[in-house]
């Protein structure tokens, strides 16, 4: 059951990484994938532990989770890159301004 | 930057914290999954995964159709893209692309039919269905402007429509909001998912032409 | 829904709802603005009337509306309500008939008279309120009504004023709050009682209900404009004539000193007061507030402003009647809430005359006015002589009962500081009528505007002729049956045990 | 055909009533609450030329649903409904109480605010997408109000999110585009811890459920972690200080109707998420958790208040407000008694009632002068009484002032501060409303001035300045009727017993 946890902790350090990524990184294209990278994180935690214990079936239950939130980040990102686009076309930069108020 | 020399610190606390919270999860409570066994007779589909997405937790899957359209929408709000991959493309890829769709829809097809028992299902089909029309769309292909109003809006509102259409019918007859008749549930839960199917697919490439067709380039 | 529920109701409506509807009329709509003005004023003062009545036949008015669990709003008629009710009432309707004449086509007349009638309607629900949360709301209401007032004219002072104003009456009003919500959890009710509800309470609470007397005398002594609390008024000024009649006399300054009233007598005790040893301090904190008050009005030369610093020192003849903490000198407290009303409206609506006609701000300019303007004089010499206490006006009723009430409680410190206040008044009055009288009058005036064979306009001049002539009355039929003093002595009784 | 019975219901009883009532009683409200929008939503994008109307029509729909829920909710007391027939663990239950009653109500009262509104301010190209979004938002609010599954209250918040986001970007210029795409990251983001804390509950306990998590849950690091990393997804969905830098343009450059929506309903939803977990399954964690969100709300009442101060533009202004007024619900937690959850509520709900007054208020200013910079005022104030009224009116409860529903919160919560002994939470309350009282009055001290028109005025439609009003009156209404509210809050005591 040990190598369960090693995803699940795989998962965990995506997600860590992923938003470390989405910290640092100015650039939107790199943001945006950044947030993919944490969700996989997620979903790979969800999946991971489903099976902990061999034999009985795994728990469909998160899987039918993961499936739902591979959706629900398929929908965000294209929102996300489209929105990258239009940006990029108004302002000419694929950056956010650094906030200047506050 | 000088930001990473607090952030990486504390995302590695983040890691350590996360990890250990991870390991300390017990065995699993022996709760849901035998539940589930005992109740997969009613559930209509004899793959676990699709009963609990179409029967069990259908109501997620329903709203999570109001997601795609819902970003469907925003897309489109957002006004034209300009229109990418004007010049006609190479021979392989029209080649290619007109070997390759009818095999995509016959796969999806198949996706969406053995979905009821084995790993597949609605998703995996509109995933395959949108990419095809990624394709044709890559190949320079355009939705006739006949079909580009009504019929692509209903083909895009399909699957949320059908869902709760059969939801409220469901109401109405069984008494509770999304309740199968168990007799009928497996041909209810084919009909909702072939229609998931088509509005994912289409929504998933009318996202990337990006722009209401008819409305690009305004 | 009875009349005996529905009266407190109406007195409120009477002045709410003409309210709003003025602001609904246009600029021109003159006519229908001030019938409607009037008809409101005379209809609030046949309600109270009829609900005077009806208490001296041993009605119990009371209106009840459910806010918070535990805590209603109410709206009660009692002989202490109703002595302030009748005073905003009768005060408000001769100020109304002077506003009208003061503000004849001046721009945002709708906008003034909403916010006017919208001020009175909160007073009169300060003066019913039935426990200390309903007090709060009509107070804060006050607040938020009076600086539209305050900055109508709309020039950079005016708004000047009105942000000084804001500053000090909300801060004041969050210490009410602060101290109205404690209050409630230590006591679990807030409802105004004879002899006050927080006697019962166990000893080792006692600082806590010292500190809390604390912020609420802090709290209300704002807009009774205590020492050192007093800063707004005397920036007021810039305010129109009648809003500083109504900020002076009726509705501002009398809510603070109402307050205390309330607060001494109905939530304390005035003898749970005196044991917690409240009652000295504040007697200090009032003797302070009148001598300072005085002295600055010394020193003024602009005429608004000297009655401004007059109120500051009167209103707190009110707080120090209390704070003496005798039954006769309570009663000279009371019924100096009604006598400097009816004098200090007076004064300002002269004032306002003098300006308006012969655009005289300043003392030094009011050579010989008396020549010019013998009506208007004639009853600011009667208010002045109120004020400074002389027999037999209003004033030196109050004077006389403050004294003999001190010398009662054995605290004959308070004589000097009558007769030290008395002095400065004449001080600051007297010189003011001989220059008026006996001085010869300039050749021109600053800014003169014709009535023809009269002094002034007409709206200016009835109701500065009345009140000066209510202050005669109320000198002279002080003791009559039903007068001033026998009420007041009834309010009195009912709050120390006989 | 036969309808189900809300649970806990017993036929006899209903056979009784008049067939009305009957109705009233057996339609499922709560799931009507939800599906009729969506519904709504894709009408509105099938056929666009009657989106108007329908929307409209829809708005007025959900209210009476809420009025059938809460009918139903004071019959019989807090509702669970199964979903599917499936029941918890198992499938999706709804669940509605008090609680949720208030939230789905506010959320319709303003919703229709923001339809009527709406109804004349997008053109007619905005207004194509507007509708179903905004419809679609309806729904996903009320799925988010009535849902008792953690999963499921993921995909509404996505559901929410998204359409926000969309929303935002309505407003054209690359300000309204900028903010959109920090506000999806920031969305994104907190969804995702959100999710990553939900996948540790269920591995723990084999359940999505409230209740039944409420019944297994016990401490142990998973519970721990849980717990951090769904607060921290949804504070930072509320916009908490230190994690509010987000929500002032957001809210500022998007529509008016759309920033009115976002102050009033968005932001409240990720907080109610976050107090239900608190009442049913966090009260496990203990009191530090508790006192450190008081003081990051004490914070944020402070810190926005004086931002709001500082700023030039009256959307920006408005918008800080809301920061700060965030803050104030935040002063529960460490109070943590029935009193004050009450208080926290009825500040919620005030506030959103009141912001989005003072949004409609703004935009209203904002078309009549084709500006909001708070210096130059004057001139567009004077022709804008009905607009200027309102956002006074509404300023009287943002500075909680009598009588107002701000009011009645603030005297809430400093009861509870001043019975528990912390009274610092309560010295908080009174600074803010002083804060809150500076810039409020910064804004309306301009209808004061004699300055006259300079420029010529756009015509804004009497609807627009009407709509303000009226939900500036209903503010002032929630001060004085303040007793009903609160019983309604007490349906099912989501708050326990007395204090």
């Amino acid at each position: 059951m040990s190598y369960v946890y090693l995803y699940a902790l795989l998962g965990v350090g995506l997600f860590v990484l992923g938003l470390n990524a989405l910290i640092v990184h100015a650039h939107l294209m790199r943001k945006i994938l950044a947030v993919n990278v944490m969700s996989t994180g997620v979903f790979l935690v969800l999946v991971a532990l489903s099976s902990r214990n061999e034999g009985i079936l795994p728990d469909p239950v998160p899987h039918a989770m993961v499936i739902t939130g591979i959706v629900v980040s398929v929908s965000a990102t294209a929102l996300a890159l489209i929105l990258m686009l239009k940006l990029n076309r108004a302002t000419g930069k694929n950056e956010l301004p650094d906030r200047s108020r506050d | 930057m000088d930001r990473n020399y607090w952030l990486l610190p504390l995302l590695l606390m983040l890691f350590v914290g996360l990890g250990y919270a991870v390991l300390s999860i017990p065995e699993p409570v022996e709760g849901l999954p035998k539940m589930l066994v005992d109740n997969m007779e009613l559930g209509g589909v004899s793959n676990p995964v699709t009963a609990v997405l179409l029967n069990f937790r259908g109501y997620d899957t329903l709203l999570e159709m109001g997601v795609l359209l819902v970003a469907l929408l925003g897309v489109w709000s957002l006004g034209g893209m300009p229109d990418y991959h004007e010049s006609s493309p190479g021979l392989v890829l029209d080649i290619m692309s007109r070997q390759l769709v009818p095999v995509l829809i016959i796969v999806a097809g198949y996706l969406l039919w053995v979905g009821a028992d084995a790993p597949g299902g609605a998703f995996q089909a509109g995933a395959l269905l949108g990419a095809a029309g990624v394709l044709l769309l890559l190949c320079g292909w355009r939705i006739g402007n006949k079909c580009s109003g009504l019929v692509l809006r209903i083909l895009i509102v399909l699957g949320l429509g059908m869902f709760v259409m059969a939801g409220t019918g469901l109401l109405l007859i069984e008494g509770e909001f999304l309740q199968y008749p168990p007799p009928v549930a497996s041909e209810l839960i084919l009909i909702i998912e072939a229609a998931a199917t088509l509005s994912i697919g289409t929504t998933l490439a009318a996202m990337f032409l990006g722009s209401r067709p008819g409305e690009a380039d305004k | 829904m009875n009349w005996n529920t529905a009266l407190p109701l109406m007195v409120l409506g009477s002045s709410l709802l003409p309210g709003l509807m003025i602001f609904f009329l246009s600029e021109e709509h003159v006519v229908a603005r001030t019938s409607l003005n009037l008809a409101s004023a005379i209809l609030k003062i046949v309600l109270i009337g009829g609900m005077f009545w009806g208490m001296l036949h041993g009605h119990h008015y009371e209106s009840r509306l459910a806010l918070l669990p535990g805590l209603d709003l109410v709206l009660r008629a009692g002989p202490l309500s109703m002595l302030f009710v009748l005073l905003s009432a009768g005060l408000w309707l001769v100020t109304t008939v002077y506003a009208i004449g003061y503000l004849e086509e001046s721009p945002y007349r709708s906008r003034f008279f909403g916010f006017f009638s919208l001020c009175v309607t909160a007073t009169v629900g300060i003066a019913l309120a039935g426990n200390l949360m309903t007090f709060l709301v009509f107070y804060e209401l006050l607040t938020l009504c009076t600086y539209p007032l305050i900055v109508h004219r709309g020039t950079e002072v005016a708004r000047k004023a009105g942000r000084t104003y804001l500053i000090y009456t909300i801060f004041g009003g969050a210490l009410l709050l602060l101290s109205s919500v404690w209050l409630y959890t230590l006591a679990g009710t807030l409802e105004f009682t004879d002899r006050g509800f927080l006697s019962g309470l166990d000893t080792s609470l006692h600082p806590t209900l010292i500190l809390i007397f604390a912020l609420l005398i802090a709290g209300l002594g704002v807009k009774a404009a205590l020492f050192p609390l007093h800063g707004w008024l005397p920036l007021a000024m810039v305010a129109p004539a009648p809003v500083s009649a109504l900020l002076h006399a009726v509705a501002v300054v009398k809510a603070g000193a109402f307050g205390i009233v309330r607060v001494v007598y109905d939530v304390y005790g005035i003898e749970f007061a005196t044991d917690l040893g409240l009652t000295l301090p504040l007697a200090i904190l009032a003797s302070a507030t009148i001598i300072y008050g005085s002295l600055r009005a010394l020193f003024q030369d602009e005429l608004k402003r000297r009655l401004a610093f007059s109120t500051v020192s009167q209103v707190s003849y009110i707080v120090l009647g209390i704070a003496v903490a005798g039954p006769v000198a309570t009663i000279g407290g009371l019924i100096h809430l009604v006598h400097q009303g009816v004098q200090k409206i007076t004064l300002f609506f002269c004032a306002g005359n003098l300006a308006e006609t012969l655009g005289i701000h300043k003392i030094s300019e009011m050579n010989g006015v008396a020549w010019r303007m013998p009506w208007t004089m004639a009853a600011f010499t009667i208010g002045a002589f109120g004020m400074i206490g002389a027999p037999p006006l209003a004033g030196f009723f109050s004077k006389w009962y403050l004294a003999r009430g001190a010398l009662d409680a054995e605290q004959d410190w308070v004589i000097l500081i009558l007769a030290g206040s008395s002095i400065l008044n004449a001080a600051y009055f007297l010189p003011i009528l001989y220059i008026a009288w006996f001085k010869k009058p300039p050749d021109s005036w600053p800014a003169e505007r014709s009535f023809g064979r009269n002094e002034t306009s007409w709206a200016l001049l009835i109701p500065t002729v009345v009140t000066a002539m209510m202050t005669l009355a109320l000198g002279l039929l002080a003791s009559a049956p039903f007068g001033l003093l026998e009420w007041a002595s009834q309010i009195v009784n009912r709050g120390f045990a006989q | 055909m036969n309808f189900p019975t809300g649970a806990g219901t017993d036929h006899c009883k209903r056979m009784k009533l008049l067939p009305m009532e009957l109705i009233l009683g057996e339609v499922p409200w709560i799931v009507v609450l939800i599906i009729l929008p969506l519904t709504g939503g894709m009408a509105c994008f099938l056929f666009p030329t009657i989106s108007k109307s329908l929307g409209l029509l829809t708005s007025l729909a959900v209210i009476s649903c809420v009025w059938g829920l809460g009918w139903q909710l004071e019959e019989d007391g807090a509702q669970r409904y199964a979903i599917g027939g499936w029941g918890a663990p198992l499938g999706i239950d709804l669940y509605a109480d008090g609680l949720s009653l208030v939230m789905v109500a506010v959320a319709a009262l303003v919703g229709l605010g923001i339809s009527v509104y709406s109804s004349s301010y997008f053109r007619r190209d905005k207004a194509n997408h507007f509708w179903p979004l905004w419809l679609f938002l309806c729904g996903a609010l009320n799925a988010l109000f009535l849902s008792s599954d953690i999963f499921n209250l993921y995909v509404t918040l996505e559901l929410l999110g998204l359409t926000a986001v969309a929303l935002v970007a309505l407003a054209d210029g690359s300000e309204a585009l900028t903010s959109a795409m920090r506000y999806l990251l920031i969305n994104l983001m907190g969804s995702l811890f959100y999710l990553l804390g939900v996948a540790f509950l269920y591995h723990s306990f084999g359940s999505l459920d409230i209740a039944i998590l409420a019944q297994r849950v016990e401490p142990s690091p998973a519970v721990w972690a849980a717990v951090g990393l769904i607060s921290a997804g949804l504070l930072l969905k509320t916009a908490l200080f230190p994690m509010h830098f987000w929500l002032p343009a957001a809210h500022a450059s998007a529509p008016a109707p759309v920033s009115a929506l976002l102050s009033a309903l968005v932001v409240k939803a990720s907080f109610y998420i976050l107090l239900r977990m608190w009442l049913e399954i966090f009260p496990i964690v203990g009191i530090s958790f508790a006192q450190l969100l008081g003081l990051l709300g004490s914070a944020a009442v402070l810190w926005g208040g004086i931002q709001a101060l500082r700023q030039t533009r009256l959307k920006l202004l408005v918008a800080y407000s809301t920061v700060s007024q965030l803050g104030y619900l935040f002063l529960a937690f460490p109070l943590g008694m029935s009193i004050a959850w009450k208080g926290a509520l009825y500040m919620l709900l005030s506030h959103a009632v009141a912001k989005a007054a003072m949004f409609m208020a703004a935009g209203n200013i904002l078309a009549a002068g084709g500006h909001d910079r708070i210096a130059d005022l004057s001139s567009i104030t004077q022709r804008l009484p009905l607009t200027l009224t309102a956002f006074s009116l509404a300023g009287i409860s943002i500075m909680g002032l009598p009588p107002s529903g701000g009011f009645i919160a603030k005297w809430l919560l400093l009861e509870a501060s001043i019975q528990s002994g912390q009274w610092w939470w309560g010295a908080i309350l009174l600074l803010g409303g002083l804060l809150a009282a500076a810039y409020v009055f910064r804004v309306v001290s301009h209808v004061f001035t004699q300055a006259e028109a300079t420029h010529e005025a756009r015509e804004v439609p009497a609807r627009m300045e009407w709509t303000a009003l009226v939900l500036a009156l209903v503010v002032i209404f929630l001060g004085v009727f303040a007793s009903w509210p609160l019983a309604m809050m007490e349906i099912g005591s989501p708050f326990g017993g007395g204090s």
